[in-house]
C-alpha cells in the first residue's frame, strides 16, 4: 500500500492530493505542465515538505505533519531520477554511477553500462556529456541505488527513440527483477501506457482522473475535474 | 644565552655592541612601550632598555623591575634633519618659518612618541614651536621621520641625533642644545624572574664599559650622564 | 651549516618560520573556518548575524589590537592562559605557537569568507540527489558538499596563508621580535629598517615574502586548473 | 558643536573619517576590481600568474612596508607623486586622500579575489544565451555578467570595507597620524596607548570601529538576503 | 542558401558535416544521442569554435577559419532555445522575454503570452517555475529576438502533449508570418515530419541521411551510413 494525503502551497500555487494505492507495479503520472508533477516528487523523496500531510509506504510512516514525523530523505529508500539530471560534476560517470550502490551488486552495474550503453563514457565527466547521455547516466545512477521506491521525472524525454525503447524495456526488466515499484512521469501517452498499470492524473494541483490508462489527451486549458470527490480518494 | 628586550631606536647600536662582546645574546626590539607591556604579561625577558623613563616606572610599578637596579645607560641628543643640500639653517623663528612656508615639519607624534615630547620642549623653550607648528606632521616614530624628509616630503624633520647619523638623503642642519630639554636617557634594569641572571649581569657590565661606550658613540650616542 | 640561497642565518630562520606558521595556521583554522562558513551560508539562527561578526572581528580590529587582545587571553594571568600554566604549565605568549596563534586569528575571517561564499553559490539540490541515493548527512557533506565548495575553500586557504606571510601587528605584540624563535619575515624586515641604511636587507626580506607567498598563488592556481569540472559545469 | 553619543571631537572626528575613507576606498577601487576579478577568473594569458601575484601583494607584505612603498612612489620625488606635483601641485603624502589610498591598496586583494570567486563559479552559458539575443559585449556584462557576480562583488565590498576599518599600518606612513585630517580609529586607538593607564578609552575606540564595521556587515546580510535567484537557483 | 561544412573533435567524438541548402523553410535535425546535434548547433551560434570549416547563411560569411572570419555570436542573428532553457535567474519572466526584444513589437509579446499561456508567471523568477513553464519562457525568450534564423534543441521535450500541439502551431505560424528559417532538433518523428520541410540525420558526428522526411528509425547502434560521400555533400 501506498498511501498520500498532501496539501502544500508555493506561491499562487496549491498541490492537494490524496490516493492510496497499492505498493507493487508502475504508477504512472500526467498532468500539464505546472500541474505539480514533480512537487509531487518532492514531497515524496523529502526534499519538499508539505504544509499538511501524510505519506505511507507499505506500512512505513515517512511523513505525518499532525505527528511530527518526517523520515530523512536519505532513510526512505525513494530513487529518484531527476529532471534536469543533477549529476555530480566533480566524479567521473562510474563514481556517479556506483555512488548510491549496495554491495555486492557488481552484476547490476555491467547490466545497466550494457544496456544503457554507458561503457565508453565511464570515465568521462558529466560536464562533457551530451543532453542524452546525461540522462542516460542518471537513470542508470539511481536504479544502482536498487531502491524501494523508483521515482521518474520524464526520464526519456532527452532520448532518441531507439534508446527510450530500450531503456523502456531496462526498466520493465528492472521491475519485473526486483520488483521495484516505480512512479512514472511522462508527458507521452504512449509510454505511459506501455509501462503503467495505473495512471494518475494530476491538474492545477489536484487529482483529475485515476485509471487503468492515460486519461482523454487534456485540452489546452487541462482538463476540468467531474466536480466531487472521486470515490478511490483517501 | 639570556634575552633582551631593547628600544628600537637603539638596535643599531646594541647590535653592533653585542657583536663586539661576542657573548650569545637574543634581543628582540620594539617600541618602548610595547615591549613593557609585553613584559608585564610575562614575556621571558632578562634585561630591559627602555627609551622612555615612563615605562621603566610602570615595570617598576608593577614589580617586575626593582627600582634600585634601574641604571641609565645611555643619553642622546636632538637635531634637526634636512633634505641633503638644503643648507644650513638660522635657529631664528623667522628662519625656518621662511623654509616651512608652503612645507612641512615633521617629529615624532608629541602626544605619544618620546622623541616627540623633547623635541616639542626643545621647540618652545627656544621659541621657536609658534613658527613650526603651522606646518607640523605627527609621525610614528623617528623612522618614518627620517624617511619622510629623505624622500623630500618634508623640509624639516626632529629626531635622535642616533637617527640621522650616516643616513642617505638626510643632512643634519641644526644640533639642538641639550639643555632646552630634559635628559634624554635610556634606562636598563634586569627584569624579575629573568632566566639567566648571571649572563645578563655580565652583559650589562659589559655595556658599561668603555669598549662598548666607543661603539655606542660611533652611532651618535653619549655615555649617560650620572652613569659610573 | 650555513643556509642555502646565500641567505643570512637571520634570514633563513625568518623564512623557515613564516612558512612554517602561516601553513601550520591555515591548516589548523581549516576545519572550524569550513564549519562555520557552511553554517554562515546555509543555515538562518537567531544568533547569525552576531557570530557573522565575530569572525570578522580579526578583520575590523588592527592586528596590534588582535595581538593585545590576545595577549591579555593567553598571557601568563589571561583568562585561558591562566588555567592552561596552571594545570599543563603551557606558556603560550611569546612562544612559537604563539606566532601560529596570531597568524591563524587574523587570515581566519579571510578562510571563512571564501569557504561561505562557495557554499552559498553551490546548487544544493546536488545533495539533495546524493540523499536520494541513500546518503548520510556525512557522507553527503565529505563527498558532495566538500568537493563542490573546493574552489572556495582553496581560495581561502591562498588568501589566509598569503595573509599569513605578511602578518605583523598581532605577531609582535603577541609573541615579541625573538630572532629564531618568534621573529617572521615581516619582523625581521621591521628590525632591519629600523635602523638607517638597512635598505637592501629590507629588499631581500621583501623578495623572500613576496617568494614565499608566489610559490603558494601559483601552487593554488596549478590545483584549481585541475577542478575542471568547475570551469566546465 | 559638541558630537554626539557623548564621543569626545577627537573621536567622532575619527569615526567620520574612518567611515567616509573605508566607503571611498571601496567604492573607488570597485570597478578595477570587478575588471581584474573578471580577467583573472575568466581569461588565461601570459601574463595571468604575474598579475595575480601582483593583485595580492598588498595583502602578502606587512602594512607599514606597503605604506613605505607607496610613500616611495606618490611622494612629491615618486615616480607618480612628482609628476603629479609638477603638474597640478597635488600633494598626496599627510593628506586625508592618503588615507583613502592606503585604505583602498590593502583592502584591494579582497575585493578582487571574492569577484574573481564568483566569476569563476557562474555558468557562463548564460552569456551565450544573452549574445544570441542579440546582446553585445557591454550589455552582456552589465546586464548578466554584472548582477550574476553580485553576490561576489557584495562579499568582496563587506570583505574590504571591514579591513579598510581596520587599516592602521599604512595609513600611518602614508598619511601620518594628524588629529582631524588623517586620524582615523586605529591611529586614535593607538595613540590612546601610547602611554599607560588609556586602556577606557581604548576601549570605547574598539567599540566604535566594531560598531562600524558591524553595521556594514549587517546591511550586506540584508541586501544579500534580497538577491533570492540565487538561493533559489 | 545556408553552406555549411565543419571539422570539430572533443574527446574521442568527431563532428564532420558538410551541407548546403535553401535558406527557407524548417530544418529537421535527427540522430541518436550524442551525434552531435548540439555540438552542430553550437557552432552555428558561435558559442563553439570548429576546428576547421566555413558557414554562410544567405551570402553572409560568419565563419571562415581559413579565412579567419569569425562573426561574433551577437552579430550572427541566430536565436538558440537551449536544451535546459538557461533563463536569466535574476530577472523576472517578463524581462526574460524582452531582453531580446527588437524595439516597436508589443504585438509579439502579447500574442506570445497568449499562446504559450505565460501571463500568470510573468512578474515570477526562473527558479519558481515547473520544468515546462521554464522551456516555454525560453521559447518565448528566443522568438522575441526576432532571429535572422532559430535553432531549436529539444524545445518541446518538457511540454505536455496539448500545449506540444500549441507551440507547434505557434511555430508555424512564427515562420509563415515572419519567413523566419528554423532548425530543429527532436527525437520526435512526428514533430518533425510535421514541421520540417527537409530533415538531416546525424550519427556520430557524420550526416547519415538528407531527406524530405526522417530517416527510418535508427537501430540501437545508430545508422550504418551507405558509405561513400552522398551526392548531396559540399
Ligand atoms: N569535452 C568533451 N570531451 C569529450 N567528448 C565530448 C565533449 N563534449 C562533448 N562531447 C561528446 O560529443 C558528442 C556530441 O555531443 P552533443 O551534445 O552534440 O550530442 P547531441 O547530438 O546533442 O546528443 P543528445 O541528443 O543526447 O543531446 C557526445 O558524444 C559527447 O559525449
Ligand atoms: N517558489 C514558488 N513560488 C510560486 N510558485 C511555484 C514555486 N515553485 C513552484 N511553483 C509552481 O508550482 C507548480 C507546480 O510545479 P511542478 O514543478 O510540480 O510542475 P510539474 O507538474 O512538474 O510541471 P512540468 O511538467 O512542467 O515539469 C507550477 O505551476 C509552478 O509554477
Ligand atoms: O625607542 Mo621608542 O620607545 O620607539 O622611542
Ligand atoms: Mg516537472
Ligand atoms: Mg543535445
Amino acid at each position: 500500500m501506498i498511501e498520500l494525503k498532501l496539501e502544500k502551497s508555493q506561491g499562487a500555487f496549491t498541490l492537494d492530493v490524496a490516493f492510496s494505492l497499492p505498493f507493487s507495479g508502475i504508477l504512472g503520472l500526467m498532468g500539464p505542465s505546472g500541474s505539480g508533477k514533480s512537487t509531487l516528487f518532492s514531497c515524496l523523496a523529502g526534499h519538499a515538505v508539505p504544509d499538511e500531510g501524510r505519506i505511507a509506504v507499505r506500512g512505513t510512516t515517512l511523513l505525518d505533519t499532525r505527528r511530527r514525523v518526517n523520515l530523512r530523505p536519505a532513510r526512505r529508500g525513494i530513487g529518484i531520477v531527476f529532471q534536469d539530471g543533477l549529476l555530480f560534476p566533480h566524479m567521473s560517470v562510474r563514481r556517479n554511477l556506483t555512488y548510491g550502490a549496495r554491495a555486492g551488486a557488481p552484476d547490476l552495474l555491467a547490466e545497466l553500462t550494457e544496456v544503457l550503453e554507458l561503457a565508453p563514457l565511464m570515465e568521462r565527466r558529466p560536464a562533457s556529456l551530451s543532453g542524452g547521455e546525461r540522462q542516460r547516466v542518471a537513470i542508470g545512477r539511481a536504479l544502482m541505488a536498487e531502491p524501494r521506491l523508483l521515482l521518474l521525472d520524464e526520464p526519456l524525454s532527452a532520448l532518441d527513440p531507439a534508446r527510450r525503447e530500450e531503456v523502456l524495456c531496462l526498466l520493465e526488466r528492472v521491475h519485473d527483477r526486483t520488483g521495484t515499484p516505480m512512479i512514472y512521469i511522462s508527458h507521452a501517452p504512449e509510454e505511459i501506457r506501455r509501462l503503467a498499470q495505473t495512471v494518475i492524473t494530476l491538474d492545477r494541483g489536484r487529482i483529475a482522473d485515476i485509471s487503468a490508462s492515460p486519461a482523454p489527451r487534456f485540452g489546452p486549458r487541462g482538463l476540468q475535474p467531474a466536480g466531487g470527490r472521486p470515490r478511490w480518494a483517501v | 644565552g639570556p634575552l633582551i628586550f631593547a628600544a628600537a631606536s637603539t638596535a643599531r647600536a646594541l647590535d653592533a655592541a653585542i657583536a663586539e662582546s661576542g657573548m650569545d645574546v637574543t634581543v628582540s626590539y620594539g617600541a618602548s612601550g610595547a615591549i613593557a607591556r609585553q613584559i608585564e604579561q610575562g614575556a621571558p625577558a632578562d634585561l630591559f632598555l627602555s627609551a622612555n623613563p615612563k615605562w621603566m616606572a610602570h615595570l617598576v610599578d608593577l614589580g617586575l623591575v626593582a627600582a634600585d637596579t634601574v641604571e641609565p645607560l645611555l643619553s642622546n641628543t636632538l637635531v634637526l634633519i634636512a633634505p641633503s643640500g638644503a643648507g644650513a639653517l638660522m635657529p631664528t623663528a623667522v628662519a625656518m618659518a621662511a623654509r616651512l612656508e608652503d612645507e612641512q615639519f615633521v617629529m615624532a607624534d608629541f602626544t605619544t612618541a618620546p622623541v616627540g615630547r623633547y623635541g616639542h620642549a626643545a621647540l618652545t623653550s627656544l621659541g621657536l614651536w609658534e613658527a613650526v607648528a603651522p606646518s607640523y606632521v605627527p609621525t610614528r616614530n623617528t623612522i618614518a621621520t627620517v624617511a619622510a624628509v629623505a624622500r623630500g616630503e618634508a623640509a624639516l624633520g626632529l629626531v635622535y641625533a642616533s637617527d640621522a647619523l650616516g643616513v642617505e638623503g638626510v643632512e643634519v642642519v641644526y644640533d639642538i642644545p641639550p639643555e632646552s630639554h630634559p635628559a634624554i636617557l635610556y634606562l636598563v634594569a634586569p627584569v624579575a624572574g629573568a632566566t639567566e641572571p648571571e649572563q645578563a649581569a655580565a652583559l650589562l657590565a659589559f655595556l658599561r664599559a668603555d669598549a662598548a661606550r666607543t661603539v655606542f658613540a660611533g652611532f651618535g650616542f653619549r655615555p649617560a650622564e650620572g652613569a659610573p | 651549516m650555513t643556509p642555502p640561497l646565500g641567505l643570512s642565518v637571520m634570514e633563513w630562520q625568518a623564512l623557515t618560520l613564516s612558512l612554517r606558521s602561516a601553513t601550520l595556521a591555515v591548516l589548523w583554522s581549516l576545519p572550524l573556518a569550513i564549519g562555520l562558513g557552511w553554517l554562515l551560508a546555509r543555515r538562518r539562527f537567531p544568533g547569525h548575524w552576531l557570530l557573522n561578526a565575530v569572525v570578522h572581528l580579526p578583520l575590523v580590529l588592527p592586528p596590534v589590537v588582535i595581538g593585545y587582545l590576545l595577549l591579555v587571553l593567553l598571557g601568563r594571568e589571561g583568562v585561558i592562559g591562566a588555567p592552561l600554566h596552571a594545570l599543563f604549565g603551557v606558556r603560550l605568549a611569546f612562544s612559537t605557537q604563539a606566532v601560529v596563534i596570531a597568524c591563524a586569528v587574523v587570515s581566519f575571517p579571510l578562510l571563512v569568507r571564501a569557504i561561505r561564499q562557495s557554499a552559498e553559490s553551490m546548487d544544493h539540490r546536488f545533495e539533495a540527489a546524493a540523499r536520494s541515493l541513500g546518503a548520510g548527512e556525512l557522507r553527503v557533506f565529505l563527498t558532495v558538499t566538500l568537493p563542490l565548495m573546493s574552489p572556495g575553500i582553496l581560495t581561502g586557504l591562498t588568501l589566509g596563508f598569503a595573509r599569513a606571510v605578511g602578518e605583523f601587528g598581532a605577531t609582535i605584540t603577541l609573541a615579541a621580535n625573538i630572532p629564531g624563535k618568534t621573529q617572521t619575515l615581516p619582523l625581521a624586515l621591521f628590525s632591519v629598517t629600523q635602523s638607517p641604511g638597512g635598505d637592501a636587507a629590507a629588499a631581500r626580506l621583501c623578495a623572500l615574502s613576496l617568494a614565499l607567498a608566489g610559490m603558494a598563488l601559483i601552487g593554488s592556481e596549478l590545483v584549481s586548473r585541475r577542478m575542471t569540472w568547475e570551469a566546465a559545469r
